[in-house]
This record gives structure tokens, C-alpha cells and sequence, in this order.
């Protein structure tokens, strides 16, 4: 048994509902099923205190359409990366800070905050980072539905075209066919 | 009179130290390029420098005292270009000897250094500030062994005048061997003095920008440069005419020595800025007070027993 | 080596006798390989107009448009310098081999309209 | 005298001599000391991960080379596995072997960068001239190689561009020879020169538990004996066919770094000789498609600096769904404040540069301090900008319209 399997067996046997969602990609490598919030901070807890993933690399965050994910990438002594991913909702997207345990995760998460919009509880307060000042409130440009094009640097303004209507889609159609 | 006028604003005075100062910048310049494999400017390069900060904006800060501010540069180059009236140039006398020059040099020389000090505190800057104190601390540990570094050869030549030291070795060249380590504390001490590397903490520009003189421009600033220059020529020549004093009757001759010993101390000054780190403020205190000063102290002894042995 | 301040200094001092490592810009020049990967050189006799160039371009900088007839095809490479991240992935992209880089450096101009080359 | 007034705060940066990119960092002194010190970063946000989102993979790989200056091929390498892992593509041992060997080169080019910088950070001009002009050697070589000097584009998705003839490996070889000679040199300076030991021991300190809490990667981690590299716990490219020796210390501070950096160009040197000695043929590119299967991967190479990490998501189009790219320096931010504290001013650029930091973060928010009032204004980015062409327009010139004709995105 390698020791991707044992840490895959260890965590089956504390949470059996995981069975079947845990794969091993490949050597070192170990993805786990996007949890929601409350199962994430158990599983987290578990993982980082008594499975020995000690060591922090970063945490990700997606764009799944309706949810947002959030993927944390953690290793161990043997250098088994173990990505365990969470998942809250786009319009409501709290999660809690791991900053207490890996203090390397700040700058992660306030990124976060400021491309994806994600709450983030207990937070350490600061600057925020990456965004520049004066950036408009509620734009966050790493979600899917921001596109470049519609925003103005010089004006720091976020103008998306007007959703079109029945009636404009129309009057549309006609320009075209006059041409 | 007017051959004192003559003397204050041509020769040897400012415009003669002005040039040679320039033309020892690019000395400097060009063989610290040298050591370091590079190229190094063409030998206009410190006069191009002068003349374009003459052209410049001269900006004094909101909080700064006007006049203090603007008075400092010029106080400093003042104060450098007398010094340098009463070091011997083509013989072994200079312009106006007198008994006690020696201290009355050093002492002027220590008024650039506390111009560097006031410019810094009056500029109200922070980097200033911090430049302002450690040039001001740095003034307490090198000063001592300076001084003392000096007054050894005095006390073996029994006067206090430099001219009267250079002709009392030139009579008796071999006790110049006596002062070496003496010669050796005034190298480094007057390292410091000059704020070069490795004791360039008052403007060490990767720390504090460029300390002391972070606020300075245009005008004031090729001012404040001019008199590091005259600085730098000034304590090289009063080094010379003490520790190196090989006179000739003819005045030409003895003016070609005094070129050719004042660039012997550059390139050897040039070379201790090359190949050291700058220190840190209380490394350098370390030092002074642990090495050079006890140094020092030992050399004045060894020429007061060595004066007592000669009596 | 035993310990000690200005270890450097020898080694410095022979440097002094040696030919400089720098060369001083505009009156001497560096001989660049040929394989440099400088601006993009265009040969529009084999372009057939596939327009992959400016497909596959990162930044966007090349098209390549065609200034003939229909029936009769010429084309113009228009390359913007001041975009372009000189990756040369147009020259690995292209089926026919008609765009190649060259050691050409100095590229400089006055104004970003100076930087739109059409070949 | 309360506590406070004995204080003073200045700003170290975003524009300061010691740093050669933006970074902020306010430092807190009493008298040389620093009693705290807060890190500001993020001045160069470029918003590489969106524009990847909206190019190919193939235009992606030259966007990821470009997230850093000096470990460019280390980015592009971790880029171009990680989906060579998604397509589940096996490139040929002779491109691992050139990567490899570029990627060594670049270790070489980076650390001889990094001896000048520090050289500089503390006055020591001479040892930064001597170290670059050797770097030039490397640079030449790899422009030889690449066709650029610091992007060497040579990376493509599923192999290397460029093949490496017999003639070139001669010509390496010799300029090795030349470089380790120079460079044996400088590790004999570095561990002699009292002055630069003077200035190195002691500061910037992180321990061994802490270089493990902080997150610490590369060569800062192993100054703290953390035996931690990318190329022995996790072989990719050529690495597991090739000796690679990690080098530690335990000095556990600025002179630790300076240690294994130095020492670890001669590890990189003799693994140079050895991959270009033992390279196997093969094609130099394996045909590559458009179109990327859906997936994840997690790619991790070990640029100079430490440790780059990838996370690459496709979604069966040609491109990609998700790119997160981050850079080593990015792990070794977190003990700055750390390893500040308690130090001098005059060792804060030091402290700096031997992580050897590469700004790719940010806080924008800048404090005018004004001292006459003795009060602080805060002012962003858009009323200072108004401030200035205010400022221009009193004095009879208008800079905003000058801007606006000028400027074409």
C-alpha cells in the first residue's frame, strides 16, 4: 500500500461518507470532493492536526458558475500534495479564515476577498491586496461574468453593456434588415 | 594684496582647488571603474556633472529654514577651501605658516562634516534626519583617531605647524617609518571623514537614499558636491605634506611631488573604497574606539619615547 | 584564503591591467547570434493568408491582410512592434514558413505610430 | 518622553534605491532599531490569471513565462507539464534533458544576479560588478540557447523548441569552466571578507520552525535546514535521472542564504556538465493538440527562488478554465515582518533582497505625510493623479489632455 493509499484509508474511515470521491491522480497527488462549510472545517481539522499535513501552499479560488470553490493545497512530510476543496455559494460566499493555523495564508485570502468577493471570517484586518485603490465596490474581476472589455481604467467604472430586451432585440433585427 | 588675492582665489586657492578637485573626482571615478572591469566616465565627466546641477531647479523644503539651508553648502566649501591655503604645495612651506596650523586645518576640516549634519536636520526629511545623526556619530568615533594619527609625527617633529613637520622630515626622512601605523589609522579614519565606503553611512544610498543630502538639488547640491571634492583633495595633500614629505628646492619639481603623492593616497583611498562592505553604525563605533584609537594611542607613545630618546 | 577585510583588493588590481568587460553602447555593439529572436521578418511571396500568425499571437500584434483582389491575392504582414512580446510563436505557428525572426534589436522610435510596420 | 515620541516611521519604498521593483514597507525605528515593520506588496498586479482565462494554451505559455523576469523558464516549465499531465502527454527524454539543462543555467544566471544585489544592498560595489559580468556569460549562453536573454521561450507545450547542437555543448562547456572558476572565487570571498560576513551573520533571522510556519521555500528554507526541494522530493522534467544534491545550512540568516546560494552554483554547474553529457536523442516536440480534456492538475517545479506552484484547469475547450500561478517569492513574503523586526535600518534592504524577492502583490493605499500640519492625509491613487494635473494646470500645462492623445490601449 503506498502512502498515498494509507492517508486516502485514514480519512475513509473517519468520514465514510467520502467513499468513492477521493482520488489519487497520481503520485503525490491526492483531490478531494469540494465539501461545504461545515463538513470542509471538520475535515480540515482532521486533516492538518492528525493526518500530518502540516505545510500550507496556497488556496485557490474558482469560479464553478453557481458556487464558488475554494481549493487549499496542503503537503506533508513525505511531500503528498492533498488539494481539499470547499464550496459556498456565489451570492453568499463565507468562508472562515485558516490564517490562525498557516499564518502564510493571509496574503492568499485577501486575495480572495478582493477577486472573488469571498467573506472571509476572522480575517486579520489590513490592506487589501491585490486591487488598487478607488477600484469600484462589488467588482470582482476573477469571477466569470466580469469581462475586461466592459471596464474603464481612466474612469475606474464597470459598464456592462444594458441587457437586452425583447424590444431592442428587435429594433436590432430591423437595423440589420434595412441594411 | 593683490598677490593675496591672487593666492585666496586662484592659486592655490578656489579656482585652482576647484579644478583639481574635478579632475580628482574623475581620478577617482575612473580608476574605481577600473578596479571594478568597467570602462568608467570620459575625463569631463565631473565637470559635465557640476555644470548640469548648476542648471538645475533648486527646490528648498516647506519646512526647511531658508537661509540655513541655503548658507550650509557654501559654509562647507568655505570652510574646505581655507583649510587648504594652510597645506604645503610647492615646498615645504605653504602660503601663510604659522605655529598651530596643523590643528587649525583639522578643525576646519571638521566644519563640512557638521554642515553635512545641519543640511540633513534642517532639510526636515526623514532619510535626512537618519543621515544627520549617524554623520554626527560617525564625526565622534573617527575624529579621535584622526586627530591623534596626526599629532604623533608632531610630537616627534616637536612643532605644530605643517610646515614646520614637513621640513623636520625632510631633514630626517628615515622617521617617516616610524609613523607608519600612524599613516595606516589616518587611512581609514580619514575614510570615514570623507564618507566614502566602507564608512559611507551618513548617505549610504541603498539605506537611507542618499541621507544627508536627500533634499538638496541644483545649485546647492553642486555646491555640496564641490566641497566633498575640495574634501577629498584637502585631506589627501594635508596627509601627504605629513606622512609623505619628500620636498625639491624648485618649486616646480616640488609642485609635480605634490600632484604625484596626492595621487598615490587617491588610489590608495580609491582601492580601501573598493574592495570593502559598508559597515554598520555600531560596527563602525566598534571599531574606531576599539582598534584605531588604540592604535593611535600607541604610536603617540612610541614617539614620545622615541622624542625623549633623541633628547 | 584566511579571514580578513579587502580580500578583494588583488584581485580587483589585476582587473585594472585587463580590457574592460563593458562596452560602451551606440560606438560599439555587442555581435548578437542569428538566432536572436528579434523583429519578425515577412516574406509575403509564400503567405498564403492563413491568418494562424495571428491566431496563435499572445499579444495580438501581426495580421497579416490581403490588399489584392479575390481572384488575384497579395499580402501585407501588419505588425505592431510596440505589442509585440517577441516570442516568435507566429514564426513556429506558420505552415509555409514565410515569417522568420531576425537579430534586428534597435527597434526605438519617437512615437507608438512609428512602431506599426506593414512588410 | 512617552514611548511614541522616541519613534519614527519611514516609508522604505514603493521607489527607494534598494528596491529595483515596487514594494512598500513602512518601518517603525527607534533610533536604528526596528521595532515593526508592516509589508506592503502588490504594486504590480498585471491580472495575468484573467487574461489566461480568455487566451489559449498556447498563448497562455508566453503570458506564464512572463509572470517573473529571472525564473521565466521555470514558470513556463511548470505550465507546459501541468498540462502535458492534463492531455496526459509523454514528451521525449531529450526535451526533459534541455529543460533541464535551461533550467539550471537559469538557477546559475539568478544566483550570480542575486550575489550582486546583495553585494550592492551593502555598499559592496565591486563584488556586484564582478558577479554580473560573469552573469553575462550565462545570459550569452542562454540567449544562445533561447534566443533571448531572459525569456528564452524555448519551452512549447509538449517539448522545446530549440535543440542544443554539438557545437553549442562545446561552447557551454567552456564558458562552465570559466564561470566556476570565477564563482570559487567568490564562495572563498564570501566566506572570508570579514566585512561581509560583518554584515550578513546574524540578521534577518528565521528559524527552523519558523521558515516551516511562514512557508518559507527555496533557498531561504534551506538556510534554516529545511531540507526542501522540488527537484528531489517531487522529480520532474530530467531530475530524476540526473544527481541533484540539496544544499542546507544552518546558519538560519541572511549569510545562510548568501551560503547555499553560492554553493548551489556549483551544484548546478556539475549537473549541467553531467545532463549535457548524457543526453539522450530523441524529437525535440511531440505533436500537441488544440483542444485540452477537462481536469485539473497541480503542477510544481523549483525555480531559483524556491518553489513554483501551478494549478491548471481545463474544460475540453482550447482554453483554459482556471490558472493559478504562484511564484516562490510570493511563499517567503510572510516571515518578512518577522525576520525585520529587531534589526537595523541599515539591514532592512539586506533582509530584503535575500529572499531575493520578486513584487508581484499589493496595497495601494499611500499616506501623504504632511509636516507642517503634523496631520496624515490618506490619498488614493485617483486624487492624487487629479492632484497632479491640478498641480500642472496652474502652472499653464495641461497634462490631461496630453495623456489622453498619447495614450492608446
Amino acid at each position: 500500500m503506498s502512502g498515498e493509499e494509507k492517508i486516502v484509508a485514514q480519512i475513509l474511515e473517519r468520514y465514510p461518507f467520502l467513499e468513492g470521491k477521493i482520488t489519487i491522480q497520481r503520485r503525490q497527488r491526492i483531490i478531494m470532493p469540494p465539501l461545504s462549510r461545515e463538513k470542509f472545517e471538520d475535515v480540515f481539522k482532521y486533516v492538518v492536526d492528525e493526518v500530518g499535513f502540516h505545510r500550507f501552499h496556497l488556496v485557490i479560488g474558482v469560479d464553478d458558475g453557481e458556487d464558488l470553490g475554494f481549493i487549499y493545497a496542503l503537503s506533508n512530510e513525505e511531500n503528498i500534495v492533498l488539494l481539499l476543496k470547499q464550496k459556498a455559494p456565489k451570492e453568499l460566499p463565507y468562508i472562515k479564515s485558516v490564517c490562525s493555523v498557516f499564518p502564510n495564508a493571509l496574503w492568499h485570502e485577501r486575495e480572495l476577498v478582493d477577486l472573488f468577493g469571498a467573506q472571509v471570517e476572522d480575517l486579520p484586518p489590513g490592506p487589501t491586496y491585490p486591487l488598487p485603490d478607488g477600484w469600484p465596490a462589488g467588482n470582482y474581476p476573477m469571477r466569470k461574468e466580469w469581462k475586461v472589455e466592459y471596464f474603464d481604467k481612466e474612469t475606474m467604472t464597470y459598464n456592462p453593456p444594458a441587457e437586452k430586451t425583447p424590444e431592442t432585440a428587435s429594433d436590432d433585427k430591423a437595423k440589420e434588415a434595412a441594411k | 594684496m593683490l598677490m593675496a588675492l591672487f593666492n585666496i582665489v586662484i592659486f592655490p586657492g578656489l579656482l585652482f582647488l576647484g579644478i583639481y578637485a574635478l579632475f580628482f573626482a574623475f581620478l577617482d571615478r575612473k580608476l574605481y571603474a577600473r578596479l571594478q572591469n568597467r570602462v568608467g566616465p570620459p575625463w569631463f565627466q565631473p565637470l559635465a556633472d557640476f555644470c548640469k546641477l548648476l542648471g538645475k531647479e533648486t527646490i528648498i523644503p516647506q519646512g526647511a529654514d531658508r537661509r540655513v539651508f541655503v548658507s550650509l553648502p557654501v559654509f562647507a566649501l568655505a570652510a574646505v577651501t581655507t583649510a587648504f591655503i594652510y597645506v604645503p604645495i610647492w615646498s615645504v612651506n605653504s602660503l601663510f605658516p604659522f605655529e598651530g596650523d596643523l590643528i587649525v586645518v583639522l578643525y576646519l576640516l571638521t566644519i563640512p562634516t557638521l554642515c553635512f549634519f545641519l543640511g540633513g536636520w534642517y532639510s526636515t526629511s526623514l532619510y535626512a534626519t537618519i543621515g544627520a545623526v549617524r554623520a554626527l556619530t560617525q564625526l565622534f568615533s573617527y575624529e579621535v583617531p584622526l586627530f591623534m594619527a596626526m599629532l604623533a609625527p608632531a610630537i616627534l617633529a616637536e612643532t605644530w605647524s605643517i610646515s614646520g613637520i614637513s621640513a623636520y622630515y625632510a631633514e630626517h626622512p628615515l622617521y617617516i617609518l616610524i609613523n607608519i601605523p600612524a599613516f595606516l589609522v589616518a587611512m581609514v579614519a580619514c575614510q570615514g571623514k570623507l564618507e566614502r565606503v566602507p564608512f559611507d553611512l551618513p548617505e549610504a544610498e541603498t539605506e537611507i537614499v542618499s541621507g544627508t543630502f536627500v533634499e538638496y538639488s541644483g545649485r546647492l547640491f553642486a555646491i555640496f558636491k564641490m566641497a566633498i571634492d575640495c574634501e577629498l583633495v584637502v585631506v589627501s595633500a594635508l596627509i601627504a605634506a605629513i606622512f609623505l614629505p619628500f620636498h625639491a628646492a624648485n618649486p616646480w619639481l616640488g609642485f609635480l611631488y605634490f600632484i604625484i603623492k596626492t595621487v598615490i593616497i587617491l588610489i590608495l583611498l580609491c582601492l580601501f573604497r573598493a574592495s570593502m562592505a559598508r559597515v554598520r553604525i555600531e560596527q563602525m563605533l566598534m571599531f574606531c574606539w576599539k582598534i584605531l584609537t588604540p592604535l593611535a594611542i600607541i604610536q603617540i607613545i612610541i614617539n614620545l619615547l622615541v622624542r625623549g630618546a633623541l633628547a | 584564503m584566511k579571514k580578513g577585510p579587502g580580500k578583494i583588493a588583488g584581485f580587483a588590481l589585476e582587473h585594472v591591467f585587463k580590457k574592460p568587460a563593458t562596452i560602451q553602447y551606440p560606438f560599439g555593439k555587442l555581435k548578437l547570434e542569428e538566432s536572436y529572436r528579434g523583429k519578425i521578418e515577412y516574406d509575403a511571396e509564400t503567405c498564403i493568408g492563413c491568418n494562424i500568425c495571428a491566431r496563435d499571437c499572445p499579444a495580438g500584434a501581426i495580421k497579416v491582410v490581403n490588399v489584392g483582389t479575390k481572384e488575384e491575392k497579395s499580402f501585407q504582414c501588419r505588425l505592431d512592434v510596440g505589442h509585440c512580446i517577441f516570442c516568435a510563436q507566429c514564426v513556429d505557428s506558420c505552415p509555409k514558413k514565410c515569417l522568420h525572426f531576425s537579430p534586428n534589436i534597435e527597434l526605438a522610435a519617437f512615437s507608438r505610430d512609428n512602431l506599426k510596420v506593414t512588410m | 518622553m512617552s514611548d511614541n515620541s522616541k519613534r519614527i516611521t519611514i516609508p522604505i519604498g514603493p521607489q527607494h534605491p534598494a528596491l529595483k521593483e515596487p514594494g512598500c514597507f513602512t518601518i517603525t525605528l527607534e533610533g536604528e532599531k526596528v521595532v515593526n515593520a508592516v509589508v506592503g506588496v502588490g504594486y504590480n498586479h498585471r491580472g495575468l490569471e484573467k487574461a489566461c482565462e480568455s487566451r489559449t494554451y498556447i498563448q497562455d505559455l508566453y503570458i506564464i513565462e512572463r509572470v517573473c523576469g529571472i525564473c521565466s523558464h521555470t514558470h513556463s516549465t511548470a505550465f507546459c507539464q501541468g498540462v502535458e499531465e492534463l492531455v496526459g502527454v509523454e514528451i521525449s527524454p531529450r526535451a526533459k534533458f534541455i529543460r533541464v539543462i535551461m533550467a539550471e543555467l537559469e538557477r546559475l544566471h539568478s544566483h550570480l544576479l542575486w550575489l550582486g544585489v546583495a553585494a550592492h544592498e551593502i555598499g559592496f560595489d565591486t563584488l556586484f560588478m564582478y558577479s554580473w559580468r560573469d552573469r553575462e556569460l550565462v545570459l550569452d549562453m542562454l540567449a544562445m540557447l533561447g534566443g533571448n536573454r531572459v525569456n528564452y521561450g524555448i519551452n512549447t507545450l509538449g517539448g522545446v523548441r530549440r535543440d542544443i547542437t554539438p557545437e553549442m555543448k562545446e561552447l557551454i562547456h567552456k564558458t562552465l569552466n570559466i564561470v566556476e572558476e570565477q564563482n570559487k572565487y567568490y564562495i572563498d570571498l564570501a566566506l572570508h571578507e570579514t566585512t561581509l560576513a560583518a554584515r550578513l551573520s546574524g540578521i534577518g533571522k528565521l528559524s527552523h520552525e519558523d521558515a516551516i510556519k511562514y512557508g518559507a521555500v527555496g533557498p531561504v528554507a534551506r538556510a534554516s535546514m529545511v531540507k526542501d526541494d522540488i527537484r528531489v522530493s517531487e522529480p520532474y522534467a530530467a531530475y530524476d535521472q540526473i544527481p541533484v544534491k540539496v544544499v542546507t545550512d544552518d546558519h538560519c540568516d541572511v549569510f545562510g542564504r548568501a551560503v547555499v546560494r553560492v554553493l548551489e552554483i556549483m551544484e548546478s554547474i556539475s549537473m549541467i556538465r553531467f545532463a549535457l553529457d548524457n543526453m539522450p536523442d530523441g524529437d525535440l516536440a511531440v505533436k500537441f493538440p488544440r483542444k485540452v480534456p477537462a481536469g485539473e492538475v497541480f503542477s510544481r517545479t523549483e525555480a531559483p527562488r524556491g518553489e513554483d506552484t501551478h494549478y491548471i484547469r481545463g474544460n475540453g475547450t482550447d482554453k483554459p478554465d482556471r490558472v493559478r500561478v504562484r511564484a516562490a517569492s510570493e511563499a517567503n513574503w510572510h516571515g518578512m515582518q518577522h525576520m525585520l523586526e529587531g534589526d537595523y535600518l541599515a539591514d532592512v534592504p539586506i533582509i530584503i533582497a535575500a529572499i531575493d524577492p520578486c513584487y508581484s502583490c499589493t496595497d495601494r493605499a499611500f499616506i501623504v505625510k504632511d509636516l507642517d500640519h503634523g496631520d496624515q492625509r490618506v490619498w488614493d491613487w485617483q486624487s492624487l493623479k487629479r492632484y497632479s494635473v491640478d498641480w500642472y494646470k496652474k502652472r499653464g500645462f495641461d497634462a490631461s489632455k496630453i495623456k489622453l492623445a498619447e495614450r492608446r490601449i
